[in-house]
């Protein structure tokens, strides 16, 4: 799938394969990795939860956005949901373009955007408790009724 | 009828994932007002809304048969 | 091999296992593909040659820098040599950090220094000609010697 | 004696991808002025040197078995 909702380990070359193309010169990855440590506070395990149906329409729109802001563009995006251990895939960004400033810039905005609207939710466990997470863009309010495509190079 | 959707730490105070609502003719506001009031979902106020799976507004009004979802700010990646 | 020179296809999976660790939340690729297309000229192949051992050690170096400059981060990089057709994979440069800035940051920053210090070169082919290609960053001369580190952001 | 290395093009004008050379005791400058003289080489005066795989300067003094490498700009990538 080119854009999808994995409750299986993502293959990260299945991922690849579908961004490659005879123009691109260059393909970056990337993949979210789930961390141990997040100031200072051991993370035991994630679990991560989709709205399936709409957050598949999102990764698809963000991959649209992408082809008409970098030209040439291809891009691919599969995250992962349920129980994730340290160190497992929970998402991975594959886009390719001609030339590689572009594929950088256009990965990482990918990652930013999907931060802000694809209805995917992760509860973490530490030893001591857990709760879902929220707002890591630090933005609780979103005065359009939804996120709006924002400059990456703020 | 409206099926309506809860994610997240919503899911865990509703204590399910999905409810039906008679919600035709309400705008999304009135809606959250329900649940605000029949759930004592306080953090209601603060999510977003979508309608048969895109963001809506507070002011859009919801027809029949609707599928509406509250999206607490997500934190995919 | 963490840094290093393939004749075979490169094993992108195999350079990403290679920068696991549990404190890294990103991981970045960047995967060097064959273009058809450069400048509306058309590439029937290509050829990688390398000076092996000064372009290993010129690799591990790239990961020094990185290491020294990124905090927490991990990197590896494989090159391949002999002939590679359109999109076939010419490198895969491996990065975690923490966070995913730096992921993104550190792995252009080794692309960058590749084609800065490494002893690779590569040899177009076109239907009306082959020629070796060098000097892709447009300087021909290295006042100190030897190539500077730059910084990415000029 | 020094084993001196050529790659890419200057191999090709070379012929050859080593040769061995007395440079013992010349600077990188005054070897690449022999490799230009004798084999033709106008291109080597813009290239870069390294003495046992690291880059090097042209006032750097060779020493007996030094391995010189010739590296033209380099298309890595």
């Amino acid at each position: 799938m080119k854009f999808g909702i994995s409750k299986e380990p993502i293959n990260i070359q299945e991922v690849i394969d579908h961004v490659v193309q005879r123009n691109a010169g260059a393909i970056t990855t990337f993949i979210g990795t789930v961390r141990e440590l997040t100031k200072g506070k051991k993370t035991l395990f994630l679990i991560y939860e989709a709205y399936e149906s709409m957050a598949i329409k999102k990764l698809e729109q963000i991959g649209t956005e992408i082809r008409e802001r970098w030209q040439g563009a291809e891009v691919a995006i599969v995250h992962r949901v349920g129980k994730l251990d340290i160190t497992d895939v929970a998402v991975v960004i594959a886009v390719s373009t001609p030339h590689r400033a572009d594929a950088y810039e256009a990965n990482r905005y990918a990652i930013e955007r999907i931060k802000e609207i694809v209805p995917i939710w992760k509860k973490e466990h530490w030893e001591d408790g857990q709760e879902w997470i929220g707002d890591q863009l630090e933005k609780v309010s979103y005065p359009e009724g939804k996120p709006e495509a924002k400059h990456l190079d703020e | 009828m409206n099926n309506v959707l809860f994610f997240a730490h919503l899911k865990d105070e509703v204590g399910a994932e999905s409810l039906q609502i008679e919600a035709k003719g309400k705008s999304v506001l009135a809606l959250k007002q329900v649940v605000h009031d029949t759930y004592g979902l306080s953090s209601i106020d603060s999510v977003m809304t979508a309608i048969n799976e895109e963001f809506a507004e507070d002011d859009d009004v919801i027809q029949e048969g609707d599928t509406i979802a509250f999206i607490p700010p997500v934190s995919g990646g």
